[in-house]
C-alpha cells in the first residue's frame, strides 16, 4: 500500500518534469513545479514516515514489467529504505518550499524546472529499488539529473567543467557499481537482491564487491580520494540544488553502500571495518581541512559535506568491526550513530546551503571576502544560519552533537574487539574525529563571522536585503528540527530501532520511557545524555544571570566607535578575513596536508607600492590520483592518433599484417 | 495466400531496384526526395509483413529468423533516413553544393544501395551475399566521393582500395566454404546455401572452415570497421552526405557483420573447428579501446562520431564473441539500439553541420542555446550513446559487463575501462557544443526532426520497456547465434 | 528523599562554584604577586572589580549585532552549568546524568564557539586574531582532551564523572604509567583552555600576543563582569576536574551523611589551594611561547594522551 | 589423362606465382604493365584449360573476359593514362626489391604450410591449386604495400583479383563463378580506369597516393 503511494508520487513527479520541459518558458511553471514538489514529497513523507514507525510489512513488494524483460523491475519498501526516504523527502519538501521563493530569481528556469521533480524522482526510486538493474537505473538516472542541473548555469565555463568531472565521475562509480552486481548475481544473472541474499559469496568475491562497493558509492558520497568533482558540482548548481546534491543525494550514496555491505553482501570481515574506518577518518579530517582554506562559502560546504560522509563512514567503519566479532549491541549503536548523523547532516546541510542561497540572492557573491556585516541586513537568515553552524559543529544542544557523541560511546566501545589492528586503529580514528570536530567548529566560526559578524567588506554586502518568506519558512523549519533532534534524540533513536533490527539483529535499548528523557545507549553508569535537560539550564541559568543584573545593577548602554586598542581604523578591509582567520590553523596543517607556501612581497624602502601576500596550495590529491591518470590517457591518445594520418599504404600494411598473423596462429595450432 | 511470402521477398528487392532506374531518370530535382522517401517506405512495409508471413526457402533467398529482425531495421533506418535526406539535400541543392545532376545520381545510388543491402540480407547463397556486398561497397565508395572536393575524393579512394581487399579476402573465404562444403552436400547450389551450410556443417573439412573464417572474417570485418582494419571508416562518414554516413554507421556496418554472424554460425555448428569466440572477442576489445583514445583528439564531429561507431561495432563483436544466450542478446539488442542511436545523432550532427556552415566542431558553441531542438536533440543522443540510462543502451551495456564479468573479469574490466575512457571523451566534446556561450550562425535550422526524435524515443522507450514478443524472438535468435 | 538530597547537594555545588571562583583567581594572581615579591591585590578584589563592572554602563561599539550582547550570558550560563556538573566535594549529583565528560567537554566548546563569534562581530582587527588564535588552541586541545577520556573510560569503563572518581577512589586502580602520562596532559590543556601562561597570558595587554584578552577587547560594563567570571568559573572547573579525576580522596557519595559532606568540602579547598599555588608557581618561573610553539605544546599532549590509552591497551589485554 | 591434366593445371598455377613474383620484381611502368598482361594471360589459360578438364563450358566466358579486359584493354588504357599524366617512368618501392622477393617466397611458404592438413577429399586438385592462388593473393597483397604510387597497387590488387579468380575456378563446380568475376572484373576496371583516375586528374596531376595524404581533414 504505502509503496504504491510512493510510486505514484514519483509518477507524478515524472509527470511534472515532462510536463515543465512544455512550459519551461513560462513564470507560472515555477509555481507549478515547486508546489507540485512540495505536496508530493510531503506526502511521500507523511508515508514514509509512518512506514518507518509502524515497521513496514516486509510483503511490501511489487515488481512492474519494465526494465529488464525477464526479471522486471522489483520495488520494496524496508526499514533502511523507509528511513532513507524520510531523509531524501524531508530534504525534497524543504528544498521544493525554498524553490518557490529561490526559484523566481532563477535566470534560465527552462534548465532547472524540468530536471527538478526528475531529480527528486530518481532519488526516491533508488531508496525502492529492489533488483539490481532497477538500482542502477535509478542511481544513474539521479546523477544524470543532477548533472542537467548542475550544468543549469552552463555559461560559467568553471560550471561546465565542474559538470564534466562529475558526470564522468558518476560514470566511474556506476560502473564499478556494475561490476560489484556483476559479481554479485554470479553468471546466471540473478539481480534480484533476494536471489542476491540467497547466494554466499567467497571471502574474495566478498572482498572484491567490498572494494567495488566503496569505490562506487565513495564515488557518490565523496569519500576521499574519489571527493573530488563534489566541491566542484554542488555549488555550481542552483541553492536548492546544492542543498539536495549535498544534504540528501550524498545519503543516498550512503544508502547504496549500506544495501551492499550490510544487507547484500552477508556476514563481514573484521578487516573491512579497518579499511572503512580508515577512509572516514581520512576523509573527515582532509575535508575539514579543505573546507578551512576555502574562502567560497558554497564550496566551505560542500567540503564540509566530504567531512561529515567521513564521521558517517566512520561509524559504519565500526559497525562493521562490531559485527565481523559478533558484538551485536555495539554494532547497533555504531549504526545507528551513523544513521542518526545521516538525519542530522542532510537537515543542517540543507539548512546551510538555503542560507548561502539566500545570501547568494541578496548579494550576488558567493566570496566570503566580499561579504560581511550581513547579520544586521538579514537578522534572520543569519539566525537560521547560526543555529545552522553550530548544529555542524556538533555542538550541544543541537543535534550534530548527539550523533557524535553516540559514535564516541561507540569508539569507547572498542577495546573489547579482539583484533589488535582494530584496538589500535579506532583510537587515533576517535582522535581524528575530535580534530575534525573541533576544526568544524573553527571552520563555521570563520564562515559564520566572515559573512554575517563584523563590518561591509562591499557595497554589494551593504545594501543586501532579507530574503523571501518562503526561503525563511523553510530554514526555520529546519533550524527547528536542529533543536528538535538535539533536545529529544530519543525518539529519533528509538525510530532508527528496526533499522538496525533488520540491518544487524540488534538494536538499542528502548530511549524514550526514561526519566527525564536522557539518553543511554549501553547504561547508566557508564554514559549518558540529556539535551533537554541541559537546554533548559542554560537558558535558565543565562536568564536569570541576565534579569539578576538589570534588575539590581545596571542596565544602562550607550553606543560609541569601536575601542580597538586605541586605533580604530575607518575602512573594512582591515577585518579579519577568511583567510587570515584561517591562517594559523594553515600554518598549523596546511604545509603537511597542502604544501602550502607563503609568499610576502614588501616593497623597496622609499617607495608606496602595497605589499604583496600570496599563498600558494596544492591539492595533493589530484597530483597524486587525477593528474597521471589525465596525462596518460592524452599521451596514449596522442601516441594513437598518429594513425589517423598514415598513408593508404600504411593501412594496406596493417591489413596484410592481420593476414599474415591470423594465418600463422593458424599454421601453429593446426 | 500462399504465393505472398515470395511476392513480398521479390518486392522489398524490386521496389529498391525499380525507384532507382526511376530515380535515375526521373527530371524534376525537387520531388525526388519525396519519391525517395515513397520508396524506402514501401520496402519498408514489405519487409515489415515478414513478421506475419514466411515463404519457403529457395536457392537463392531466404527468410528466417536471423535475418527477419536485420531486414526490417535496414528497412526501417532506410526509410527515416531518406525522410532526414529529404531536407538535408534540400539544403545540399540550395547552397548549390550538388547540381541537379549530381542530386539524380546521389538518390539513384541510395535506393541501389538499399537494394544491395536488403539482397545481401536476403541472399541464402554465399556468393549472391558476396555480389550484395560489394555492390554495396560501390555504391557507397561513389557517395562518398560525390562532392569531388580533394578531401572527398581521397577518402572514396581510400575506401576504394581498402574496401576491395576487404571484399577480396571475402570472396577467398567464400571459395573456401564452398570447397568445404562441396565434399560433403556435393556439388551445386546446394553448397553455397545458408540452411544447408548451416544444417551440415558438421561434416565439414574443419581445416579449410578455419582458413575460410579467418578470411571471411578480416575481410568483411574490414567493412565492419573493426581495428586495425578500420581506416577507410572515418573519413568515409566525415567527407559524405550526412545521409549516407547515417546509413553507413547504421546499416552497412550490420550488414557485413551479419555476414561474419552467419559464418560464425556455420563454423560453431562444426565441433573440430576452432571458436570463433576469441577472435571476434580479440578484434572487438582492441575497437573498443582504440576507437575510445582515438575520440580525444578529434577535431571533425562527423569523424568522432564515425570512431564512436567502431566503438560500437567493437561493443557488438565482442558480445557476440562471448557467445551464450545472454551476451548474444546483449549483442543483438546492442546492435539495434545503436543503429537507432547513431543514425539520430548523424541527422541532428547533419543539421548542425549545415547551419553552422561547418563540421569542426571549435567552431560549434553553445547549440542548446541557439538551437534548442537540435542542441538537446544532440545531447539526447550523446547521452543515450555513451550508455546513460533509462535509455536502451545503458540495458544492453548493463548485461554484456556483467554477464561478461561472471566468466572473464579481466576481459570485462578492460571493456569497462575502454567504455569510461570513450564516454570521457565524449562527453568532454559535448560540453563544448553544447554548452557555454554560443558561437556561430544561430540562423534557425529548417530541418525536419521527426527521424532523430522518433528513433531516440523508440530507444528510450525500449530502455524502459521491451514488448515482451520482441524478447522472446531475439532470445530465440540469441540461441541461434550458439 | 534521596533526590531532594542529591537536588539540594547539586544546588550547594552550584552556588559553591560560583562562589569560589573568584576567590581562586584572585587567590592564584595573590600568590603571583607573592612569589615576585610583590604584596598583590587582596584576595577578594575580583569580587570588587566584579561589582564595579556591573554597576557600569555599556559602551557597545557602534555595529555590534544581538549575537555581541547575547554571548557574554551564553557564555557564563554554559560554563557555569558545565562547572556545576563536575564533583567538586560530593559525587551522585542530581543532574550527573544530563552530560557525561565529553558532554562537559563540549559545552565549553560551546562557550568559545560563542566568545570567538563575539570577537568577530565588532569586526576590528584584533578580535579577529583572537578568534582565529583561540580556534586553532581548541582545535589541537579538544582531541588532547578526548583522548584523555579515552583513557579514563578504559579505566574506569564509565565517561561518567561521578562514576570515574568512585572508581579512582577504589583500590583496584594502583599507580599506572597512563595515568601519569594522562593527568600531564590534562594539565598542558587546562593551561590551554584557561589561558594562562605559557600558551597565553591573562595578565597582558600587549596587542599581538594576546589571545582570550584580544576576544573580549571591546567588551565592557556588565558583559565584561559576566565574561571574567566566566573565565574563572573555568579555571575552577578544570582544577576540579583534575581533582575529582585524579585525586578524588574525600569526596562524598550519596547518602554519606553532613560529616562526609564536611570533609569532602574541607579536602576540595584544600586540593584547590594546592593546584592554584601550583599553578602560580608554574607560571611564575615559565615564560609565554609563540603563538606558533603552541601547536607543538598541544600536539605534544595530544602525543601523550593516545600514547596512553595505547599503553592502556597493552596493560590490559596482557 | 587425368593426371597430365592435373599437371598441365599445376604447371599454370605454378607460373601465375612465378608471374607475380616478376611483378614483385618490376621496377618500371611500362614493365609492370606487360608483366600484368602476362600474368592476365596465364589466369585465362589457366581457366580456360579448368574449362576443358572440368567440362564446364560457361569458364570458357570467365577466362575470355580475363583474357580480354585485363590482358589488352587495361594495360592498354594504363599505358595511354601513363603516357598523358606524364607519371614518373619508374617505380619508388618502400624496401628494397631483395627484402621484397624474400618475403614473398615466405609467404608462398606460409601459404603451402596452411593449405597442408587440408584431408584429400577436398581433392588434390583443388589442395595445390589453392596454395598457389593464395599466394598469389598474398603476393599481390605484398605488391600493393611495397610500391608507392597507385598505378602499381590497382595492378597489385588486380593481381589478387587474377589469385581470386585462379582459385575459384579450380573451385570444382562451384555455381556463380562467372557473374562473380564478371562483377569483379568490369566493376574493378570500371571504377579504376573510369571514374577514379580521371577525378584524380583533375583535381592534382598525379596518381602518388602522397598527393592524397594531404586531402586527409582534420585540420585543428
Amino acid at each position: 500500500m504505502a509503496l504504491t503511494v510512493l510510486l505514484s508520487c514519483v509518477a507524478v513527479l515524472l509527470g511534472t518534469a515532462v510536463a515543465a520541459v512544455a512550459g519551461a518558458c513560462r513564470r507560472a511553471t515555477t509555481l507549478f513545479v515547486y508546489s507540485i514538489a512540495l505536496i508530493v514529497s510531503a506526502a511521500a513523507l507523511a508515508v514514509a514516515g509512518s512506514a518507518l514507525l509502524t515497521g513496514a510489512s516486509p510483503a511490501d513488494s511489487v515488481r512492474l514489467p519494465i526494465g529488464l524483460p525477464w526479471l522486471g523491475a522489483h520495488f520494496r519498501l524496508d526499514a533502511l529504505g523507509a528511513l532513507f526516504l524520510v531523509v531524501i523527502n524531508l530534504g525534497s519538501l524543504t528544498a521544493s518550499l525554498y524553490g518557490l521563493g529561490y526559484g523566481r530569481h532563477e535566470p534560465a528556469p527552462g534548465r532547472v524546472l524540468p530536471f527538478f521533480p526528475a531529480f527528486l524522482a530518481g532519488m526516491t526510486l533508488v531508496a525502492l529499488a529492489d533488483d539490481a538493474f532497477t538500482f542502477l537505473l535509478t542511481w544513474e538516472f539521479m546523477s544524470l539529473a543532477s548533472w542537467a542541473l548542475v550544468m543549469a548555469h552552463h555559461r560559467h565555463a568553471d560550471n561546465a567543467r565542474a559538470g564534466y568531472i562529475y558526470l564522468l565521475m558518476a560514470s566511474f562509480g556506476t560502473l564499478s557499481l556494475l561490476l560489484a552486481f556483476g559479481l554479485l548475481a554470479g553468471p546466471g544473472g540473478g539481480y534480484a537482491f533476494d536471489a542476491i541474499r540467497g547466494v554466499a559469496p567467497t571471502p574474495i568475491v566478498s572482498a572484491a564487491v567490498l572494494t567495488l562497493a566503496l569505490v562506487g558509492a565513495g564515488s557518490k558520497a565523496g569519500l576521499v580520494p574519489l571527493h573530488v568533482w563534489l566541491p566542484l558540482a554542488h555549488p555550481a548548481a542552483p541553492s536548492h540544488v546544492s542543498a539536495l546534491m549535498s544534504g540528501v543525494m550524498t545519503k543516498v550514496a550512503v544508502y547504496g553502500f549500506v544495501r551492499i555491505t550490510f544487507d547484500l553482501l552477508g556476514p563481514p570481515a573484521w578487516w573491512w571495518g579497518a579499511a572503512v574506518l580508515t577512509l572516514g577518518g581520512i576523509t573527515a579530517v582532509l575535508g575539514v581541512l579543505y573546507a578551512l582554506m576555502e574562502h567560497d562559502l558554497k564550496r566551505l560546504l560542500a567540503y564540509h559535506t566530504v567531512e561529515n560522509i567521513g564521521i558517517i563512514f566512520i561509524g559504519l567503519g565500526l559497525a562493521l568491526a562490531f559485527q565481523a566479532n559478533d558484538m551485536r549491541s555495539p554494532a547497533a549503536l555504531a549504526l545507528t550513530a551513523a544513521l542518526f548523523h545521516v538525519f542530522n547532516h542532510s537537515v543542517f546541510k540543507s539548512l546551510l546551503f538555503f542560507g548561502s542561497g539566500a545570501v547568494l540572492t541578496a548579494t550576488g557573491e558567493r566570496d566570503m571576502e566580499r561579504l560581511g556585516g550581513l547579520i544586521h541586513r538579514m537578522p534572520l537568515t543569519a539566525f537560521a544560519f547560526l543555529v545552522g553552524s553550530t548544529a555542524i559543529s556538533a555542538l550541544p544542544p543541537f543535534n550534530g552533537f548527539v550523533s557524535e557523541w553516540l559514535t564516541f560511546q561507540a569508539i569507547l566501545l572498542s577495546p573489547s574487539l579482539p583484533q589488535w589492528l582494530l584496538k589500535f586503529l579506532v583510537p587515533a580514528i576517535g582522535a581524528m574525529l575530535a580534530l575534525s570536530a573541533a576544526l568544524a567548529a573553527g571552520c563555521f566560526v570563520k564562515a559564520f563571522g566572515a559573512t554575517f559578524l563584523g563590518r561591509p567588506r562591499t557595497g554589494v554586502a551593504q545594501r543586501a536585503q532579507e530574503t523571501d518568506a518562503f526561503s525563511l519558512t523553510s530554514m526555520f523549519v529546519l533550524a527547528a528540527l536542529c533543536l528538535i533532534a538535539g533536545i529529544l534524540p530519543g525518539y529519533f533513536i528509538d525510530a532508527l530501532g528496526p533499522v538496525t533490527q533488520q540491518l544487524l539483529g540488534a538494536q538499542l535499548p528502548q530511549q524514550t520511557g526514561l526519566q527525564w528523557l536522557t539518553i543511554v545507549p549501553i547504561a547508566e553508569s557508564r554514559s549518558s545524555y540529556n539535551g533537554l535537560l541541559l537546554f533548559i539550564l542554560i537558558v535558565a541559568a543565562a536568564w536569570v544571570t541576565a534579569y539578576v543584573i538589570r534588575r539590581w545593577a545596571s542596565g544602562a548602554l550607550r553606543r560609541s566607535p569601536a575601542w580597538d586598542c586605541g586605533f580604530p581604523d575607518a575602512s573594512p578591509v582591515t577585518q579579519y578575513t577568511s583567510a587570515s582567520f584561517a591562517q594559523p590553523i594553515r600554518r598549523v596543517f596546511g604545509s603537511v596536508a597542502f604544501h602550502a607556501r607563503e609568499e610576502v612581497w614588501m616593497p623597496p624602502p622609499g617607495q608606496t607600492l602595497p605589499a604583496r601576500f600570496h599563498v600558494h596550495m596544492r591539492d595533493l590529491v589530484w597530483d597524486a590520483v587525477y593528474a597521471p591518470v589525465e596525462s596518460a590517457v592524452s599521451w596514449a591518445a596522442d601516441r594513437l592518433n598518429k594513425v589517423q594520418s598514415w598513408t593508404i599504404r600504411a593501412y594496406l600494411t596493417l591489413v596484410f599484417g592481420a593476414v599474415v598473423v591470423l594465418l600463422t596462429v593458424l599454421a601453429v595450432w593446426q | 495466400m500462399i504465393e505472398l511470402g515470395p511476392l513480398l521477398v521479390k518486392a522489398i528487392l524490386i521496389i529498391p531496384a525499380g525507384s532507382a532506374a526511376l530515380l535515375a531518370l526521373f527530371p524534376d530535382d525537387r520531388a525526388t526526395g519525396r519519391l525517395n522517401a515513397v520508396g524506402t517506405f514501401l520496402t519498408f512495409l514489405a519487409a515489415a509483413s515478414l513478421f506475419f508471413v514466411r515463404p519457403d526457402p529457395g536457392p537463392f533467398l531466404i527468410v528466417d529468423d536471423v535475418n527477419v529482425v536485420f531486414i526490417v531495421l535496414n528497412t526501417f533506418v532506410g526509410f527515416t533516413t531518406s525522410v532526414f535526406s529529404a531536407s538535408y539535400i534540400a539544403h545540399e541543392l540550395d547552397i548549390g553544393r550538388l547540381t541537379p545532376t549530381y542530386l539524380r545520381f546521389y538518390h539513384a545510388m541510395y535506393q541501389t544501395l538499399m537494394f544491395a543491402m536488403n539482397l545481401a540480407l536476403l541472399a541464402n547463397n554465399v556468393g549472391l551475399m558476396w555480389v550484395a556486398v560489394e555492390l554495396a561497397t560501390l555504391t557507397t565508395i561513389l557517395m562518398v566521393g560525390i562532392y569531388r572536393t580533394p578531401a572527398a575524393l581521397e577518402a572514396a579512394w581510400k575506401y576504394f582500395i581498402l574496401g576491395s581487399v576487404g571484399i577480396a579476402l571475402a570472396l577467398f573465404g567464400t571459395i573456401l566454404v564452398y570447397l568445404a562444403a562441396r565434399s560433403v552436400v556435393g556439388e551445386g547450389l546446394d553448397a553455397m546455401a545458408w540452411n544447408v551450410l548451416v544444417r551440415q556443417a558438421a561434416a565439414f573439412d574443419p581445416t579449410l572452415l578455419n582458413l575460410a573464417f579467418v578470411f571471411l572474417l578480416l575481410g568483411y570485418g574490414t567493412k565492419v570497421g573493426l581495428a586495425p582494419l578500420h581506416a577507410w571508416l572515418p573519413d568515409a562518414h566525415a567527407e559524405g552526405p550526412t545521409p549516407i554516413s547515417a546509413v553507413l554507421s547504421g546499416l552497412l556496418l550490420n550488414v557485413a557483420l551479419f555476414a561474419v554472424l552467419r559464418f560464425k554460425m556455420v563454423l560453431s555448428a562444426n565441433p573440430e573447428a576452432l571458436a570463433p569466440g576469441p577472435l571476434m572477442v580479440t578484434l572487438g576489445l582492441i575497437s573498443v579501446v582504440f576507437a575510445a583514445f582515438m575520440l580525444y583528439r578529434r577535431h571533425d564531429i562527423k569523424r568522432m562520431f564515425a570512431y564512436s561507431s567502431i566503438e560500437h561495432m567493437g561493443i557488438i563483436t565482442f558480445a557476440f564473441g562471448m557467445g551464450g544466450p545472454l551476451a548474444n542478446f546483449a549483442g543483438l539488442l546492442h546492435m539495434t539500439f545503436h543503429s537507432l542511436t547513431k543514425s539520430a545523432i548523424f541527422f541532428s550532427v547533419g543539421h548542425i553541420a549545415q547551419v553552422k556552415g561547418t563540421q569542426r566542431m571549435a567552431d560549434i558553441r553553445g547549440l542548446t542555446v541557439s538551437h534548442p531542438v537540435l542542441g538537446w536533440g544532440l545531447v539526447l543522443g550523446v547521452m543515450t550513446i555513451v550508455g546513460l540510462p533509462p535509455m536502451g543502451i545503458f540495458m544492453s551495456e548493463f548485461l554484456i559487463v556483467t554477464s561478461t564479468f561472471a566468466r572473464q573479469p579481466v576481459l570485462a574490466v578492460a571493456l569497462a575501462a575502454g567504455l569510461l575512457v570513450a564516454l570521457g571523451a565524449l562527453l568532454l566534446r559535448l560540453n563544448g557544443l553544447a554548452f557555454g556561450e554560443p558561437h556561430g550562425s544561430n540562423a534557425p535550422a529548417q530541418a525536419s526532426f521527426v527521424p532523430m526524435f522518433a528513433h531516440l524515443t523508440l530507444v528510450l522507450a525500449a530502455g524502459i520497456y521491451l514488448p515482451a514478443p520482441l524478447v522472446a524472438w531475439f532470445q530465440h535468435v540469441a540461441g541461434l547465434l550458439g | 528523599m534521596a533526590v531532594i538530597l542529591d537536588a539540594l547537594v547539586q544546588l550547594a555545588q552550584l552556588l559553591l562554584v560560583l562562589a569560589l571562583a573568584p576567590l581562586l583567581t584572585g587567590y592564584v594572581r595573590k600568590v603571583k604577586a607573592h612569589l615576585l615579591r610583590r604584596r598583590g591585590p587582596p584576595l577578594v578584589q575580583p569580587y570588587r572589580d566584579l561589582l564595579k563592572l556591573i554597576r557600569k554602563e555599556v559602551v557597545l561599539a557602534e555595529n555590534a549585532s544581538w549575537v555581541f550582547r547575547i554571548a557574554p550570558y551564553l557564555i557564563f550560563a554554559t560554563t557555569l552549568i558545565a562547572a556545576a556538573l563536575v564533583p567538586t566535594f560530593a559525587t551522585g549529583l542530581v543532574f550527573s546524568s544530563a552530560a557525561d565528560l565529553i558532554a562537559i567537554v563540549a559545552l565549553l566548546g560551546s562557550a568559545r564557539f560563542a566568545l570567538a563569534l563575539a570577537g568577530l562581530d565588532i569586526g576590528t582587527s584584533f578580535g579577529g586574531i583572537g578568534s582565529s588564535r583561540e580556534m586553532m588552541i581548541a582545535s589541537l586541545a579538544e582531541p588532547a582532551m578526548l583522548m584523555i577520556v579515552f583513557t579514563l573510560s578504559l579505566l574506569a569503563g564509565s565517561t561518567q564523572l561521578s562514576s570515574v572518581s568512585t572508581f579512582m577512589q577504589g583500590q583496584e586502580v594502583g599507580l599506572r604509567v597512563s595515568l601519569a602520562m594522562s593527568l600531564v596532559a590534562l594539565i598542558m590543556v587546562a593551561l590551554a583552555e584557561n589561558a594562562r601562561i605559557p600558551v597565553d597570558n591573562p595578565a597582558t595587554h600587549l596587542e599581538l600576543t594576546m589571545i582570550h584578552e584580544a576576544m573580549i577587547l571591546e567588551y565592557s560594563g556588565r558583559h565584561l563582569a559576566v565574561i571574567e567570571a566566566a573565565a574563572s568559573l573555568k579555571l575552577l572547573l578544570y582544577l576540579s576536574l583534575i581533582a575529582c579525576m585524579f585525586l578524588p580522596w574525600g569526596v562524598a557519595t550519596t547518602g554519606q551523611g553532613f560529616a562526609a559532606y564536611a570533609i569532602g568540602l574541607g579536602t576540595y579547598l584544600v586540593k584547590l589551594a594546592a593546584a592554584g599555588f601550583l599553578l602560580a608557581v608554574f607560571e611564575t618561573v615559565t615564560a609565554k611561547m609563540r603563538v606558533f610553539r603552541v601547536s607543538d605544546f598541544l600536539g605534544a599532549a595530544l602525543m601523550l594522551g593516545l600514547l596512553a590509552a595505547l599503553l592502556l591497551f597493552v596493560s590490559q589485554s596482557a | 589423362m587425368d593426371r597430365l591434366a592435373l599437371d598441365v593445371a599445376h604447371l599454370f598455377a605454378g607460373g601465375l606465382v612465378l608471374v607475380s613474383f616478376m611483378l614483385l620484381y618490376q621496377d618500371r611502368m611500362f614493365g609492370l604493365l606487360n608483366i600484368f598482361a602476362l600474368h592476365a594471360l596465364v589466369v585465362s589459360l589457366s581457366v580456360a584449360w579448368q574449362a576443358y578438364i572440368q567440362a564446364a563450358p560457361h569458364l570458357y566466358i570467365t577466362a575470355g573476359i580475363a583474357l580480354v579486359v585485363k590482358a589488352i584493354i587495361i594495360p592498354v588504357a594504363l599505358h595511354r593514362i601513363i603516357v598523358r599524366l606524364g607519371i614518373h617512368r619508374t617505380i619508388e618501392t618502400v624496401v628494397g626489391i631483395g627484402q621484397t622477393m624474400l618475403a614473398g617466397i615466405g609467404l608462398v611458404a606460409l601459404s603451402i604450410l596452411v593449405m597442408l592438413p587440408i584431408t584429400a577429399e577436398a581433392g588434390t586438385l583443388a589442395r595445390e591449386d589453392l596454395a598457389f592462388s593464395l599466394s598469389v593473393i598474398l603476393l599481390g597483397l605484398l605488391m600493393m604495400i611495397s610500391r608507392r604510387n597507385a598505378l602499381s597497387q590497382i595492378i597489385g590488387f588486380m593481381s589478387i583479383e587474377n589469385g581470386l579468380i585462379l582459385a575459384a575456378t579450380a573451385a570444382k563446380g562451384m555455381p556463380l563463378v562467372v557473374e562473380i568475376s564478371v562483377a569483379f572484373s568490369i566493376l574493378v576496371a570500371l571504377i579504376v580506369i573510369g571514374i577514379f583516375l580521371f577525378r584524380i586528374r583533375e583535381r592534382f596531376d598525379t596518381v602518388d597516393v602522397h598527393a592524397l595524404e594531404r586531402f586527409r581533414g582534420e585540420q585543428p
